[in-house]
This record gives C-alpha cells, structure tokens and sequence, in this order.
C-alpha cells in the first residue's frame, strides 16, 4: 500500500508555458492543471482516456491528487466531496460515462459544488461508435438531469481552446458555484495541433467566494447568497459546520420542505446563470457584417464551416459564421440581432446529430434554418456546407 | 481561380503502416515541425481503436501556410506506406497526381502503379544501427522531396522532442532519408 | 412533574447537535437517534476535535444522520456517501470522515462503493444502520431483509437470502469490522472511539429496530419489542468465523453474533501526492 | 447477556456512584428505552403527557436514590431527551 | 431460498373489470397488469414507490415476475434483458432513480428493444422534495440519454389516464420497438378517483412483430426493417441465435463501426417514430373552436387548466386549451394549426417546471406565450391561470 | 505448405461460432479467443441444446465474446450484463444464460450486480476474464491490477490493493467459485461443463494474457510469456482458504492458486411465479 | 353569478387526526362512496412522506356533482379533526362559514372558536365494543350533517370495502354517527 | 505443474490414440500457444507468411506421427486456427 515513489515537484511545473503541439486531449488536462486543479476523479472512456491518463502522470507531479474511481458515478460523487473539502476538481468522460452522472450533477447544482466535467463526444446513443465523432450531447448536457437547474457548457474547436475553456471552466465552476462542462467531440480530443501555453502570470484564476465572516458566527448563513446570488462558500474542516443536502433547503443549508423554499431555491440557480448570461456568453463571429447567410456551427464542425464561408465568399455568396463557443447560455441575443438586422435571410446548422443546436436556433428565428446534418461517425465536410451554402 | 489557391496551400500527408513501425512518431514529428518549427500550420491525427491495432495504422498530417480548418486527410497528396495491408487500403484514396512513397521490401505495388518513389527505409535505418528508426529515414525521403517544412525545422524539431541518447541517430536517419530525396531530385 | 427527574431544556450533548433541529423526523422507537447520539459523544470522546470530524450520509432514514450531527455534514445522493466521503477523505487526509448511513443506501445501491472503498483501504469509518428495510419509502424489502419477512415489496414473505455484511467487509479488506446493536450503545461508543482512530476502512453494522418498517409487519410490535429481542438473542464473539454471522431473524430462537471482529493494521489509501500546491 | 456494563475487575471494590436524573420532556416520543434497560429500573413513565401526546419517564417513587449514573439513558435516549449527572454526595438535588 | 407459496392464479384475476376507486400509483400498475406486463423489475422511490408495492402483490399473483433489484440501473437493464426474452416488461422510478437510467435506456434504443418506463415526477432537481409534486423531466425523457434517439411519452392527467397511457405506453413499446414512458406526476399519482376498468376483452394488446421465418432462415436478419422501419424481433431461446449490441450494427446485428452504418441505423431509429408521429401524438382539446387565448398545459396542471378556462369562459373571455397527451412527439401539427388559425392571439402555458413545455410551444409559434410557472412543490391553482388569462 | 498439417478452411467449433466474423478483433497473444472457444467446446459437451444456451457480455475486450459465439447473444452496456442477464434468466428458467466479460466491467462498474446476484442465488454462470487491466481504452489499471504494476493511469506503479475475487464471490453466496488460466483450458472446459448444469450463481475467474495492455508495461513481454508465468506459479489447489488466494504478481515467485474452490447446493433464485400468463 | 355556482358545486372535505385513528379509511370510504355509489364525482388524496409521520394527518375529499378538476383540498368547506395538533394545524384553514366537527375528548378549542360540531366519536366507538371504529363514526356524523353523499351510497360502500367480519360493525359505526347527526338536525 | 492432461490411474493400459493436425493458417495471429505447450512438442512455426504477415504452425519434420489427438493445441488457440482428429490407424492422412 506504500505509494510509489512520485518526482520532486520542482521538476514538474504545473503550467507548462510554452509553444507545444498538444493533443486536444492533453490541452484539456494542461488547461485543468494550469487553472488550478487539484483533485481528479475519473474513469476509463473512449475518446476521453487521454485526459484522464495525462493527469495520472501529471497530477501527483504537481502535488494534485488524482483517483481512479470505480465508475463514473463514483467519479463524479468523489468531485464533489473534494470540491466541498476546498478542490478545483474535474471529470472527464464521454457520452455512456456522461449519463451514468446524470443524477450527481443535479446535486451539484443543487448544494452548489463547483465541478467541471469534460464530456468528449462520440457518436452515439448507446455505446455507438466510440472512437468517432459525434455532437449529439449539446441537449443532454443541459437537460439530462432531471428538474431545472442551470449549467454553464464551452465548446472547443482547437486544442488551443481545450486549453484556455478548460480554464474558462474552472473560473465559471467557481465564480457561479455551478457544474460547468467542457464539451468536445472526439475530432478536437484526438487532434494534435499548436497550443500556446501561456506564462503563469497570465492565467487567470477565478476563486469561489469565501465567508467573509471567522467560524462560528451567527451572521454566515451557508445558502444566503450575495447580490450576484452566489453565496459565499465554506469548506469542510475549517470549523463552519455546514451542513450541504441535495433536498430542498433554507438559508443554513437545512431541509425545508416547502413550496416556497423551494422555488426561492431553484430560481436562484437558475437566474445565478440566466441573469448573468451576457457576461458569460461567449462566441466567434466571422464575416457576418454583411452576411446573408450565417453559419452556425460549433466544435469540429466550425472547423469545415470556416473553411465553407471562406470558399463560399470567393465565389461570391455573402456568407459568415456565428460559433458558438458556450453552448450553455446560448448566444441567444446575437443570434436574434443577426437574424433581426434585416440582410440575414437564412441560417445554415451544419451538426453532428440529428438537429440539435438546429432546434436551438429555430428558436430565436423565424427566418429559414437550412439543417445539415446526420448522426455521427464522420465530419461535416468542408464540402458539404458549401453546398448547402450554394443552396 | 482564386479557390484553388485557397485549397492548394494545404497538404495533406499520410505516413502508414503496421503497428510498432513508428508512424505516429514520423506524423508527430512533421506537424511538430511545421507548427512550431517552420511558421506553418499542421494538423496531426491518428487513427484509433480496436481495429486499428494489429491491422494498418496512420497517420495523417495537414500541412498549410495558412491556419488549418477541416483537419483531416480525405485525400492525401502525399502518401507514404511501410506495409502491403496500408498500401492496399490507403492507395485508393490517394489524390490523383500525388505523390507516394513506399518501402520497396514491405510493399509489393500493383502492376499499373503510377511512378512513385521507392525508399528502402529499413534497409537504411538498419545500417544505421537500429531499425527502428526506418520511420525516420522515411520522414527525413518525405520532407526531402515533397519540402512541405524546412530541413531545420524537422532538425530542430527531432532534438526537442526525442530521448536525449537517441537525437543523434534520429538526426542521422532524417539526413539519410533526407539525402537520399536530395539525390533522387538532382538526377531527375 | 415528578419528583427525582430534574427538568431541563437542553441536553449536554446539544453543542454536538443541530439542536435547533430537535425533536429530529424520525418515529418513535426507532434507533437512528440512539446511534446519531452516541456517535456524537464518541466525538467529544475521540481525542479528535470536532472541526476535523466530517460526516456524510445518503438517502433513507439513516442518511437524514448527518443533518443533525454538528460538524460538517452532507447529505449526499442516494448509494453515493462513500465516493462523496472518499474526495473530501483523500483530498484532506487530515480530516475525519465518518460515513453513517443505511443498509438500503449503503449494501443496496451503494453497493459497488462500499466494496471498492474497502478494497482502496480509503480512510472512512462507515456506520450501517441496519433495520432490515426501506424505512423511509415506508417499508420495502432490501438486501439485509431477512428470509421470509414481510415488507410492502414481498407481500408473501423475502425470498431472497441477505447479505452477511462482516463477512462481505472482511472480504473486501476492511481493517476494522464489527456488529453491535442500538442496544449496545456502550459497546458502539467503544467501537466508534476506537475506529475514529484506526487506519483504513473500518465499517460497522448496527443493528436498529424500525417499528413502522419492519417491526409491524413481521408482528415483532414496537420498537422495545426489537430491542428485547436483540437483548435475548444477540451473542458477543469476536474471535467468530465471519462465514457464521448470517443474521436468520425468522429462527427466533438462533443467536446473532455481535462483537468487534476484525481489527488488522492497514495504511489508508493515499493517492500519490507530493505536496499541495495551492 | 448484560449490554449495560462490562463489569471490572476491582468491581467489588470501587465505590459506586451516585446520579441525578434529567429530563427534557417535550422531546420524549415515548420509546421506552430508558426505562426498559436502566439497570437500577429506577424510570417509570409519567402520567403526563408532554406536547406531543406522548407519556415521559420520570424516577419512580422510592428509587430517587437509586441513579448510579452509568449514562446508559442518556445514551440509548434516540431522542436526547433524558441524562444523568454525577452527584458528589446526598441528597439528590431538586428532587 | 423457497419461494413463498404465492396464491393461486384463479383467485386473482390479470384483468380487474369494474369501476374502482383507485390510486393513480396503482391505476398505473393495473394498466400495467391489464397491458400484459410479464416481467417487472424496480427499486423503491417516492413517489413512485405503490406501483411498485402493488405489482409485489399482483404480478405474481397472475404468473408474472416481480424482482426487487439492488438499484434504478440494474432494474432498466434487468427489464431490457427480459424483454429480449419475450417478455412485456416494466419498470417504475422518480426523478433521481430516472437519472440513473439514462445510460441504459440508450442501449434500449439503439437495441430497439420495447421496455416501459414510468417516471412519476416530483419537484427537483436532485433529492429535491420527494413527497411534492413536479413537472420538470419533460426535456429530460427526451434528451437525457447521450446521442439522438426517439422516444413515446404519455403524460396522464387523472387515474384513469394513468391505466389507459400505461397500457398504450406497452402498445407503442412493442409495436416501434422503442422504449416508451409513462410521465406521471406525484398529484396524479397521489390521487384516488374512479377508475374503469373495462372488460378484458375489449384491451386491446399490441404485440410486438414476431419472425415470419423459422429459426434458422438465412434470409431472417434481426436488424432489418420493414416498411414501417421496425424490424420483427426475435426472442431468446427460440433458435434465431440473434446478436444484439449497444454498438452501432448491421441488419444483422453485428457491430459495423461505420459512419454509413451509424447513419442508416440511427436515422432508422428515430425515423420510426417521426414518420408515424401522426399515429401516435395524442392530445385534448377543450373549447378551442373560437379560442382567443389557448392554454397548454398536461398532467395535473391540466386539471387546473381546465377549471380555469371554465370560469374564464363564464367571465366571457375566450378561452380554451390543448392538452398535449403525448409529451413526446409532442402534438406540434395542432399546435401550429392553433396558432395559425387567426383567431387565436396568445398562449398561455402554466406548468410546474422553469419553462420546459413553454419553449417547446415556442418552438411552434411566433405568437405570444405567456409563462406561468414554478419550479415544484404545489400545483398550479386555476386562480393562478385564470389570472394569467385575464391579464 | 509443410508436410504434417493438413490445411483446411474451417475448424469443427465454427458450428458454435459466428465464423464469418473471424478473425475477431483480439490482439495476438490474446487469452480471450481461447476462452471463447473453450466456452463453445463446453457447450457442446454440457448436454444443454445450443439453442439453450445465452451468452450475455458487458464493455470491453471480453465484452467482445459475446459477439463471436453462435448463440443468443447480448452486448450490452458497461458493467451491466449482470443484471441484463438477470432479466433473461429470470423470466425464462429453462434457458442457461452465461456471462462472459472482463475484470473492469464485471468487477470495477459491474461489481454490486456482481455481489447482488450472488446472494439471490441468480441463475447464472459468470465468467470474469481477468488480464489485470482495461484492455479496449488501451491499458488502464483496475480493480484486479496488480500492487505496483504499471498501467497508463499508475505511471509510477499501482497503489491500490486488488480484489480476490474468488474470496469476494464466496462471500456473497456464489454456489460454485473456481479459478483457473487461459493455459488451464483442460481444466477450464471441465469447470464449464460442470457449472453449466448447476443451480446457482457460479462464477468462474479466468486469468489471461494481454500482451498490449499489461504484459508490454509490465516488462512480462507476449502473451506467450504470461502463460510460462502462469504454468511456473500456478499451483492447484481445490480447497484452499480463499483467505489465501490473492494474487501478487509483483513477488515474481509467490504462488498463483488455482482449482475449483467451491461447489456447493444452492438453488436458483425464482422470483414468486405461479406460471406464465401469455 | 354563474361562477359561483360552479364553485359551489364542489366541498372540500379534509379529516384529520394522527397515525392509527383512521382517517385515510373514513376519507378513503367518503370518495369512494361518492365516486362509485352516489353518481357523483370525488378525489381523495392524504399526507405522505416523513414529516407526515407521527404528526397531524389528513385525509382530504373534494366532492362535486361534476367532474373534479383541482383535485386538492385547499380551504376546507367540512373539517374533521380527531386530534389536538390536527386542529391546531387545519383549523385556519378551514372556509369562512365552513363546518367544523371535532372529538371533544381528543381535541380543546379556542376560546374564540365559531359554533360547531362535537362527536365524542371515540366513546361512541367504545360503546359499539371497539375503539378503532371512530373513525366511521365520525364520517357517519359528517354525512349526516353535511349530506355531501347519501346514505346509502356510503353503506354499500362500506359493504364492499371492509373485510367481511367487520361490516357489521362499520355499519353500527357509521349508523351510530349519522343517527346522532339526525337528531341534531332535529334538534336545531 | 502439468496444464496438459490428468493422468488416468490406467494410463498405463490404454492405447495411446493417433492423432493428425488440421490449420486454417490465415486465421493465425502467430501467438505461439499451440507450439509452446503442445505436450509431444509436434508443432513448429512455418517460415511463410499468411496473409496477415504471421508465420503459423506446422508439423515438425519427424514428428508426423506423434500428435496424440489430446485437442490442447485446439483447445488453446484463440483463433480457432488449429484442430486435430483421431486417427484410427497409421500411417497419417495427408501427411
């Protein structure tokens, strides 16, 4: 039972700063690592192994403790116990994984934990493919756990963007107080590519709020949350005695049965994210100044739609590109200036899934949505949204 | 046509094989090179899971001057093979009037075969040593003819990223590999 | 009011408690309380201060535990205190994390947990209470119900063989294994101020009358009525071959062994660390 | 079996002591542990009934002497409605 | 380890004929019963948990097989399993039992095998308050499992809804080979009324297509469809010797990790159920000929709804309502017809959730909608819409 | 062609097989084939009608198994076949339900519907190919995985104790518990044989070789070198204490027990029927 | 005005007490009555859960002659209590104008408590030789106060409800109730 | 430890069947089991190459008529690649 031998912590820096050509995989881990992380729980899944095998060897090296659990539920039921005991926790997985930790992330939601999970796509349902793409979670991922709760979800397209949303994540995990995701596929996990690792100095690190008050005083109240409705957040073992409960609960974190309790609970989790959506919203807009028809795309099928509108425009079709890089809030308030400025006439969704983020943009549109899509497996070609674009 | 321009600054490149060949390490090292070592844009990818074990292995490398969007190869413009099973899968998706490079001793072509290039890479990499590094040899053939990165830049790349014991006869398969493209490209 | 009782409003062991929580939901003859009590005086007891106790429950009778308790609790997902229990238990190894919860939540759902957190050697003390049901769902069968007992889900009798939950412990590497029962609080609080001081995963099985669950519809009566029959019935070995503490409540007359069983020395898991960098 | 006590060794010789009870009765839900397993059967239930409908313990006529403070109420009590203290000498106060 | 002599069969009749007053739990276990339910498999939770106590009695009583499983994931696995053993299966949960299912009922789909799931929705998320009523997994039964898939929801308003959907959920399940559910709410299911139950011979039973080829048959492949896209199934035991896989697989059932297979596959899939949406979307509508505003609502809240447009009729103004029955396909060709009627000028959509049957009505309309609604733990009084009505 | 071998195109177990699948996607030097073909030759001896025989597997190389053999077979997800299994083997008595998977899925995801299908006493047969890691993610470590063997997840050695599972199996109430290698196929056919017409939970571990996932980190080589360590240390012993029976790889001379451990009268677990109402 | 009236077709009907009194059964006989004998329509609901445990419980009835849509009790036009925290905990909820009936040994009223109804149901049920019969008792004095359902209706119910060896005594129970009601209405 | 057989107390009267070896060779993945543990050491690998670039197994020249027919090479290998029948007398068929 003794651990093995582990490096000297010297030896290993946490932040790796520096040009590297990273897997999109690896540019996760190193994000995680360089935000903060300091407690990884995780389990075996394709195309997600990378991370958790990069952090078996990174973690320790760094002073981070790292766990294989038993399965996924376990993983992410482990994340919260640390992250209450004071850790920058992360998970990753992919879709079967994803679904077995349904129930806990409404219990992070719900008791307030920051975590962040790293969900790789593949193409799905079931055990599908599992060494293919897919961008079929993008529903999932914000209502799979049942009752409403809120999330914060960022979709890479580069491991470059693995590294800097998988540090946006943390910061957003911790800032809210909610479960945040990072949503890949399996094309951007499995990419190797140039990935800027920024000096420390420069990566900004987002701390949940902490009591302002010592242990022991009347006035903390574990639930009372600021003007911003985060409440400030006590750790195991530093004498505030909180108590945390996935039932409904009042102020002191105490089970509250009640109707009332209950929407004054929920509501706040919901609006900590909803009335904060424009500051955490993020996307890319390409072209779209003039643009007729507007793109939107996201992950590895951006990539090819980038491509398309930079071929479309030489052939002279007004094309541009909305990408959103949270899928969760929605860019909800571009995409209806864009649809409303009178020069779109109609959008094109190239996904990898039967019409997901499709759904999303019929509603906040009525102006025509072109589908482009189909179930997984393969990439949306370059090509194909041309076409579509040509259409 | 402007379009062409657009789509002929990237290459997409295939090193393939059989497992333990070394071709994930001949792709590393190229897109490494051209991505940090050449002011390029290269995408490396590899191919995954159960039936890629055992079987053909690639991997796949899109190069550009421009940053690289679509990531994958579909059709490579070059092609390097290493084992028979890779040249009888990968060939077909070849894009026409690419070039391929194959390791006569591994690979038998086809009787109407295009004019390609012949590298006996293992043969070189064994009289360099170690065998092991025919992937390298291959490498140094590949960027020697095809100059799709720098000379240096590959250099460069193979001493920051290969065991510190083994850069030199890394750097002495690429300059084989390398040389023997020189010499084919002057007699040609 | 009588004579010889002095009437007060509080009860010492209240700073242990959320007081202000008191009179807790659970029915009357039941054992949960007992247990929450003497767990938080093996607290006061342990040489631990109380900040560095934490306890984590799941869901059921039992896993409402941990909201009464006063140190830093979780009320966790239902079969999920152990993995919960295990992040904060190995990310702050100083701490003292006490997993109190139920046969349901722990053996049943939670199965999977228990067994590989006992295999890891994760630093956690885990209290089952064991009142043979689903209290909180009003009654149901579970995987301690014993053979032929009623429940709201085997209307005509268990027919399922229960767990012997020591000899699963000790087969998955517990360094701490014993079985008392509500009636036993002096022993327990002996077992609890002992394990809080061990390495390893120590477990213990308490066994509690639950007379709205179990004890009404196996005609066993009230709550008394359970402890009396543990009072006739429970035998203390703890040198006992774990393959014999099968618990057969429908031979009424057959012992149930009790006692502390196992206490070997085994390192708690620590994940490989070399220092926190925070 | 005895589940009060392990009985020392020197048991005959240490002096035994002496306890006052303590109630906190509108937390009694009427289990009966304290009373049933006190080993000096010193409790009775009252003929009160506290907020709760419920019959309370009280020390019964006769045994106000009798507490020898082994905490068992007090620990068996689901309810942390009853305990003992140590009494340095008679008399029992308040009682 | 004998089983406990269990009453004969005769006494205890599958299918009980009459007029009862009966518990929306047990409405639902006697839908089951009467629906031919062979095989339950289930884990208590409120407030699900009658059903369940009710086929411990019953179901074994009529031959049938009852088993307690150690969680909410063996239980749907345990039930896929006997299905593909022939049986007509059934399991039963509530919104955190649900989460922990989402996995499995992938493998349903991508299996297409028929299985039954009840979800009796209480407020959440997480642990929530378990004994109080919610509506807040109707995103959930759709998109809470990874990847795309299709799925039949039946939402009952009333006991009798929760015997008649239950048997119609086991009628969808068996005829598109898709797991199908049945979403209660903890009213509907706490609720006693008069419940008919009509005489055996008039339930109608869907089974399942069956191989019109004997074992052995080359031409029998387990993963071809017919017409209707669903393809005959095959059952353990009987000698096809089939092989079924959570993999993505060929008419034959064998893993084929194409991105052509997945499509054609997944596609299938969901197609079966899109294509015949028409024949499966049921729903209610109540004074909407001349409606001016037109509550959606379903499940108990429908029962509001309903007072509700009552007295807004007797106060004159113009209401009326359309009770999705089906949840999921959701009854969107009425909905649109409504909306396009040109009479009808706003919605109204009261709900106990943060808005989940709202978006999917927004979705269908450019009208107004007008929200009303909370996050659980009471119903939504007719005083409330009447009020929203009114406004 | 050497003189000697006569070659053909099909091999007599292809019948069992579903051979226009083969070759399967197995690395050399793979134990899983072997026991797969074992598993088919057994059924042809077990006097069972193939038709009778299911064949249910979980994720992972082993969770491949099913998918060869030419019986009702199911794949299903990770960690779940047990309980899947379950499913058919409860309804349908008459049907021998086998299932064949790995260490990760059986014991790590799958390991409380392993423990719960032993103390019902389920009917089935359950076979835990165990290679001491995660082949098909390419090598993880798991709940079998050696102290101190190197995986891609313990990059500094293992630190975690592993399962003895035969010892956990009789625990829980399997009616029949063996242990034997991929070089034991003699004996391995005869422990099928044998199981296959018994009542009960009846599992069977089999260690096998991975020459990808675990041989080549370990510095053990092909998979023809695990089976020389297997015939050096493998030592028969039927009726071993399985107190004893843990396996430490990393003391390259202990003893590595194997023999049929327990073989007892159980009977399967039948929920209450009266009889099929279809 | 018309709403009025469809309001009115509705009582609201909420018995009360604790654990083991037996109110889900008088509750519980009540709709069914209605509901299957009486041509009307009913929804009975009660407490669940935990905090519903040894504390006040209630057995609530909406009645109507149409169908019931709001199928809970909110302002009860009858309340029922058998049980001092029971009336404690229902008694301000209770409908202006509404009737209370209470067991006057179980429960004390407020001193500034509006007329109402007292059945000593448990002596009564005492009387009949079991105590645990109060409870219909009290829903025997309730219907016949109220005449929410009829007689009949919750006779024949009580007929196909209760085990066969204990209608007989329900019946006396119930008669027992209702004929005390009788004479109050008599009386007043 | 023998893997290969049990010894039957009779071994020593019974005849010792004949056996002949069939290969499917490109169905080998060249693990080497049947060769290694074949107890009469009968087989050796080819120096061809099957289609998937692995040598397979071959009879050894000289011991055409040692394979006893005791199904271990068959049994073993995981790739259904190899099987032997019993031969009802000498000399082998096909040898």
């Amino acid at each position: 039972m003794t651990p093995a031998t582990a490096p000297a912590i010297d030896e290993h820096p946490r932040v790796i700063s520096g040009d590297h050509f990273m897997l999109g995989d690896h540019a996760c881990a190193e994000g995680a690592l360089a935000a903060g992380l300091d407690f990884y729980g995780g389990y075996p899944i394709t195309p997600s192994t990378e991370i958790m095998e990069h952090l078996a060897e990174r973690l320790p090296a760094v002073g981070g403790t790292f766990v294989q659990m038993e399965d996924e539920i376990a993983s992410v039921a482990a994340i919260i116990g640390a992250s209450v005991a004071g850790a920058r926790v992360m998970t990753a997985t992919s879709g079967p994984g994803f679904s077995l930790m349904m129930e806990n992330i409404g219990l992070a939601a719900i008791m307030e934990v920051p975590i962040v999970i790293v969900d790789v796509q593949r193409a799905s349902p079931s055990t599908g493919l599992p060494t293919s793409v897919g961008q079929s979670d993008l529903l999932q991922v914000r209502w799979g756990s049942h009752g409403d709760y809120s999330v914060i979800v960022y979709c890479p397209s580069s491991p470059q963007e693995c590294f800097d949303l998988t540090i946006a994540a943390f910061n957003a995990a911790d800032q809210y107080r909610v479960p945040s995701f990072v949503l890949m596929d399996e094309i951007v996990g499995h990419m190797t590519e140039r990935v800027v690792v920024p000096p420390q100095e420069k990566i900004q690190r987002v701390y949940r709020k902490r009591p302002s008050v010592p242990p022991g005083s009347p006035e903390f109240l574990p639930f009372k949350a600021d003007e911003d409705l985060v409440p400030p957040m006590a750790h195991a073992g530093e004498g505030y005695k909180v108590h945390m409960t996935g039932l409904t609960h009042d102020e002191r974190g105490y089970p509250s049965l009640t109707a009332q309790t209950h929407e004054k609970l929920i509501n706040r989790i919901v609006d900590k994210v909803r009335l904060n959506a424009d500051r955490i919203v993020r996307y890319e807009l390409i072209n779209t100044e003039d643009a007729e028809i507007v793109v939107v795309a996201l992950g590895c099928t951006a990539r090819s739609a980038r491509r398309a509108v930079a071929r479309a425009r030489m052939k002279g079709i007004r094309a541009g590109m909305l990408r959103p890089i949270t899928m969760w809030p929605f860019p909800q308030t571009v995409l209806k200036e864009l649809a409303g400025n009178g020069v779109v006439k109609r959008f094109v969704v190239p996904e990898i899934n039967l019409g997901q983020l499709c759904r999303e943009v019929h509603r906040h549109t009525a102006l025509p949505v072109t589908r482009l899509n189909h179930p997984g497996g393969a990439m949306i070609t370059p090509d194909q949204i041309l076409e579509a674009l040509e259409a | 046509m402007q379009e062409e321009a657009v789509d002929n600054e990237v290459t997409e490149i295939r090193i393939s094989g059989y497992g333990g060949q070394g071709v994930v390490l001949a792709g590393q090292l190229l897109g490494k090179a051209a991505s940090l070592y050449d002011n390029k844009s290269a995408v490396f990818t590899q191919s995954y899971g159960p039936e890629a074990r055992g079987g053909a292995s690639c991997a796949d490398v899109v190069v550009s001057s421009a940053p690289v969007d679509y990531p994958l190869v579909s059709h490579p413009d070059v092609l390097v093979t290493l084992f028979q099973e890779a040249y009888m899968k990968y060939r077909p998706m070849m894009k026409p009037g690419g070039i391929l490079i194959l390791e006569p001793d591994l690979v038998q072509v086809k009787k109407d075969e295009v004019p390609h290039h012949r590298v006996p890479a293992t043969k070189i990499a064994e009289g360099l040593g170690r065998k092991i590094v025919a992937n390298v040899v291959a490498l140094g053939y590949l960027v020697g003819i095809t100059n799709v990165v720098g000379r240096e830049a590959v250099e460069e790349c193979i001493r920051a990223t290969v065991k510190k014991q083994t850069i030199d006869l890394n750097l002495r398969a690429f300059d084989a590999g390398f040389s023997l493209a020189a010499k084919e490209r002057v007699a040609s | 009011m009588s004579s010889g009782a002095i009437v007060v409003e509080s009860h010492p062991a209240d700073t242990l408690l959320r007081a202000e929580r008191l009179p807790h939901i659970l029915c009357p003859g039941c054992g949960i309380g007992s247990v929450v009590h003497t767990y938080v005086d093996a607290i006061a007891a342990s040489g631990i201060p109380q900040d560095k106790h934490v306890c984590v429950s799941g869901i059921g009778c039992s896993g409402r535990a941990a909201g009464y308790v006063n140190v830093d609790s979780y009320h966790t997902t239902h079969g999920r205190s152990i993995p919960f229990a295990l992040g904060i238990a190995t990310y702050r190894p100083e701490l003292h994390v006490t997993v109190i919860s139920g046969d349901g939540d722990l053996t049943a759902i939670g199965g999977n947990h228990f067994i590989h957190a006992a295999r890891r050697s994760v630093a956690l003390l885990v209290l089952c209470i064991n009142n043979f049901n689903y209290g909180m769902t009003g009654g149901q069968a579970g995987p301690t119900t014993p053979l032929s007992a009623m429940s709201r889900t085997t209307p005509h009798g268990c027919w399922e063989r229960p767990f012997n939950l020591p000899f699963l412990a000790q087969a998955v590497g517990a360094s701490y294994v014993a079985r008392w029962t509500v009636l036993h609080v002096r022993q327990l609080r002996a077992a609890l101020i002992h394990a809080m001081n061990k390495e390893g995963f120590r477990f213990i099985e308490i066994l509690s009358p639950c007379p709205t669950g179990f004890g009404r519809p196996n005609d066993i009566g009230d709550g008394i009525s359970e402890m009396q029959n543990y009072l006739r019935r429970c035998v203390v070995d703890n040198g006992i071959d774990l393959r014999q503490t099968d618990i057969d409540l429908t031979q009424q007359d057959s012992p149930i062994y009790v006692g502390d069983f196992v206490d070997v020395d085994r390192p708690s898991f620590r994940p490989q660390v070399v220092q926190h960098a925070h | 079996m005895s589940v009060h006590t392990r009985v020392p060794i020197d048991a005959a010789s240490m002096q035994v002591p002496r306890g006052q009870v303590y109630t906190i009765p509108n937390r009694c839900k009427g289990c009966n542990f304290c009373i049933q397993f006190c080993p000096k059967e010193v409790l009775e239930f009252s003929e009160a009934i506290n907020n709760k409908g419920y019959h309370f313990p009280i020390v019964r006529k006769g045994k106000e002497e009798q507490c020898i403070h082994c905490r068992f109420c007090d620990l068996i009590c689901p309810e942390l409605a009853i305990f003992t203290r140590e009494l340095e000498s008679a008399p029992a106060q308040g009682a």
